[in-house]
């Protein structure tokens, strides 16, 4: 079902934890849903992520995502990482199975989430991040072989 | 572990080696038309009907009651379509549960298009039908009520002789799914007061497409595939005489071990069920503790989603589901465990784990050990359980 | 010969060697259910993915355009009734033809007592479908054509891909039951404009129970057998994956070994047809002298009915049958042959014999032999042979 | 399908052929049920049928039973051949598979045929026998198993 990159991310999650005094924290999707990701940022004051650590609940995909999400945030600027698309995640995981391209919108929505919330603490505006929708649950696709 | 750890019995089963031995000579050899007039094929006839003798006899049924189909699904189908179809004069007015399995409950929303009116019983916290909501929805129109005998994720076996008797009273139809118990429970339908019951091969043993549907006689149902004038002009097509073959062996196998096999189920069922509500905390069994399948075990682990566990459950060699086999890949959390009251995310957190015959302790001792590990490390990441520790202010490590 | 002579094969077929080789590991090693996440069961979704490719291949169609069905049977129902269901706001008209399988038939029947209207169409005396007619039945209402792609009774093939240019200019579904065609002729979905197509595994060297409905992407149908989310959620029951495994198999090796096999099968039963047209006074070739089947003879012999001659050649190990093999023990004569104008009692002394690619010359020769003693011995019983005699003058011995 | 007493009246057919100036003969059935059978009766001046002999158009079980029929009345008086019912030949064949059962009837109705040739070309009335059916076609009853 899964690429082997999924499954190592998923297997061996890359940056798994929690931050302390994060600089920011988003967590989005619901449990109704089986999805929450919550990432953690530490940002500098260049605006360079030092450090990004994620706690997530759900499927492999999830996990996957969220661990190569993180792996892609580390080190970037928040304007760069503000360019990471869903998108750029599945391919870096060598694609994801219909039913779970939600997952990395997830993921994709959770670094926005943590973004905004460092805005606000720091009481300054992102451009180009819209307040993230915490909830995200996309209607199944129809698969296909 | 290096074997594979099968414990999805409740999925699929694996074939009997002697029950392919007895198929096998009905592929190359025996290959007939049963219905065809030379000696060759005829034979076939006779061993189609000793297979459905059989498994008459071990329902306490009628030997020319047994229709033979393609599947749990199909006689489900059948069972409610034909059902619906016959009786149509009498009401319209359809009874069966929240828990039941999807080709039920699908074909209901069908009929439900074409004009029936259907009620869903509610079920208690194990899963056991409410009977008196049960009585209380009977109409002057219900032609049917359908209640699976027992449940394939939680287990949860109905009090089918009640169910029956309220039908009985009440003059109306019952069919029962009895796909996940036939072969696992002792059943007769006319002590049970079973009008129509629907099995499936796979699930006892036998081989993939090839199931039954019993009909009580004297029941008019239509049949359900026109064309030729197989299954006494109820079921067209061509026997699936290696099928049907396979399905009376299996039957067969398991109707004579039952009792033994299934005591020592029970006593790895019931190990397994002990060793890991004592060392997986936050952990629930669902399903009732006793009115369950011999060979069901069904846990929620809280903080936890199904699939990440199955997934390095099936790293370690060890099979199991969350749900049904054929809902998984959907991204709802199962009806049967919300039907019992679970919340969504405790939902999600489920496993279901079925033994068989082959099922051995030191593989539940193993299956523990590892559901035990993979249970903390996905709580380790777990945003759910880092905020209920937080709440709670529990400090590990 | 003390070797069974098999030319029932229209009937259904031997399955063959390799095909079983090929099924027997998803027995009992690779059991599991395909809708489950773990390794161990997502290789046989593969596989059954791969023998839907396998199949699509041979027609030109789409991977996931293949459905697989529980036979020949169940795929006809399915394409009428849930194209009746899914276009019943476009139209309430079917057309069919006079010779369709009772598969086709029946299920007409069942949609004219649900309120669909069905034109059947004409065929001339060699069976083939009169075009003109098909022509002036289309309405405005006529939403599905559904022809035979070759019939299993006479052999004859239609006109499909006229028939499929009608349908396509007046935008309405063809379906074709190609049950005896697939795996005989080359057919080209694209070509031939089919929109939906049934077959069935054990009329190719296949195994019973299994079979396969192609529907063209972009039609509305519903699922005919509801319940869970197998085939793309419109086939539900658990995957009968020895038999998916088995119904590819046979079908790639009909494919590739069509050439030359039925090469040698219309060899054998032109040999069959003109010794027997030649040493049997009053007889006759039902179905067309070249449109047809390269493995199908059909015989009347005037004065005599089928059923004794049948169970005659039985006697001499030779298996054949008289119309098809799911009406007998019916006492109507075959509606092919009155749909071909053959009066009652020509049509009840009929023989169908069908040839495999195991059926020798030497075995082809013995038929012949047989069929001419018989016949002969029949007749000298028969009262309608002795009043022909007399009104003739004829004298024998 | 067939009983060893079936397949051998089938295959061995007793008393097949025609009687030259016959007594009586008697043609039932049709063929458009694909069943016709002819009964010649010799029958001597005591009213004792002396031979019987038929000719079939049918089935096995149509040719088993006419068989068996011409078995049981040869040698027998009128009489005693009118009460030689379906049942008996039935009986005598260890039975029929039951969408085999109207080729009973059509025996015991042609032997009633040829009385009622005889009857009618000798100008006399034989008691109980009425003007038989010549075409019997019965509804297919449901089958067993
Ligand atoms: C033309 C045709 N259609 C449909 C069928 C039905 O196929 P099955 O018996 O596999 O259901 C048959 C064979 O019996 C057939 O010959
Ligand atoms: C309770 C129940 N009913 C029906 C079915 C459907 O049976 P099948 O998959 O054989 O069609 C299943 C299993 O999938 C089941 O567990």
């Amino acid at each position: 079902m899964y690429s082997e990159k999924v499954m190592d991310h998923f297997t061996n999650p890359r940056n798994v934890g929690e931050i302390d005094n994060a600089s920011g924290v988003g967590t989005v999707g619901n449990a109704k849903c089986g999805d929450i990701m919550r990432i953690y940022l530490d940002i500098d004051e260049k605006g360079i992520i030092n450090a990004c650590k994620f706690k997530t609940f759900g499927c492999g995909a999830a996990v996957a995502t969220s661990s190569m999400a993180t792996e892609l945030v580390k080190g970037k600027t928040i304007q760069d990482a503000l360019q990471i698309t869903n998108k750029a995640v599945m391919e870096a995981l060598d694609g994801l199975p219909p039913v779970k391209v939600h997952c990395s919108l997830l993921a994709e929505e959770a670094i926005h989430a943590a973004l905004w919330d460092y805005a606000e603490k720091n009481g300054i505006v992102i451009e180009g991040l819209e307040k993230p929708k915490t909830d995200i649950s996309e209607t199944e696709e129809e698969e296909v072989y | 572990m290096n074997k594979k750890i099968y414990l999805d019995n409740a999925a699929t089963t694996k074939t009997r080696p002697e029950v392919v031995e007895a198929m096998l000579p009905y592929f190359t050899e025996l290959y007939g038309n049963p219905s065809s007039v030379y000696e060759f094929a005829s034979q076939n006839k006779k061993t189609v009907n000793e297979a459905r003798d059989l498994i008459a006899k071990s329902l306490n049924a009628q030997t020319q009651d047994i229709y033979f189909t393609a599947g749990g699904s199909e006689s489900d189908n059948w069972a409610l379509k034909a059902t619906a179809e016959a009786y149509k004069e009498k009401g319209n007015h359809i009874i069966t549960s929240k828990i039941e399995h999807h080709a039920i409950l699908h074909t209901c929303e069908w009929l439900k298009k074409q004009g029936f009116e259907i009620s869903y019983i509610d079920v208690d916290e194990n899963g056991i039908l409410k009977l008196d909501e049960l009585k209380k929805a009977i109409r002057p129109t219900t032609i049917l009520i359908s209640i699976m005998f027992a449940n394939n994720e939680i287990g949860t076996m109905q009090p089918v002789k009640e169910i029956g008797e309220i039908a009985k009273e009440n003059d109306i139809i019952f069919h029962t799914d009895a796909v996940q118990a036939y072969g696992q429970v002792p059943i007769d339908v006319e002590e049970l007061h079973i009008d129509m019951l629907s099995a499936s091969g796979h699930k006892l043993n036998g081989p993939k497409g090839i199931g039954f549907l019993y009909i009580r006689k004297g029941l008019k149902l239509s049949s359900y595939v026109h064309g030729g004038g197989q299954e006494r002009h109820r079921r067209a097509g061509t026997e699936n005489v290696p099928g049907i073959v396979g399905l009376g062996k299996a039957a067969q196998i398991a109707i004579e071990t039952m009792e033994e096999r299934t005591k020592e189920e029970i006593r790895l069922r019931d190990l397994l069920i002990e060793r890991v509500l004592k060392e997986v905390p936050y952990t629930r069994l669902n399903g009732d503790r006793t009115k369950r399948l011999p060979n069901n075990a069904n846990f929620s682990f809280q903080f936890i989603e199904g699939e990440s566990l199955l997934i390095m459950l099936d790293m370690k060699n060890i099979c199991g589901s969350s749900g049904s086999a054929c809902t998984s890949g959907s991204l709802d959390p199962s009806h049967v465990l919300l039907a019992i009251g679970l919340p969504h995310e405790i939902a999600h957190g489920s496993l279901r784990l079925t033994l068989s015959h082959e099922t051995t302790e030191e593989e539940i001792n193993y299956t523990v050990e590892n559901i035990r590990e993979i249970v903390d490390k996905l709580r380790s990441m777990s945003p759910l359980y880092e905020d209920y520790l937080k709440k709670n202010h529990i400090e590990i490590d």
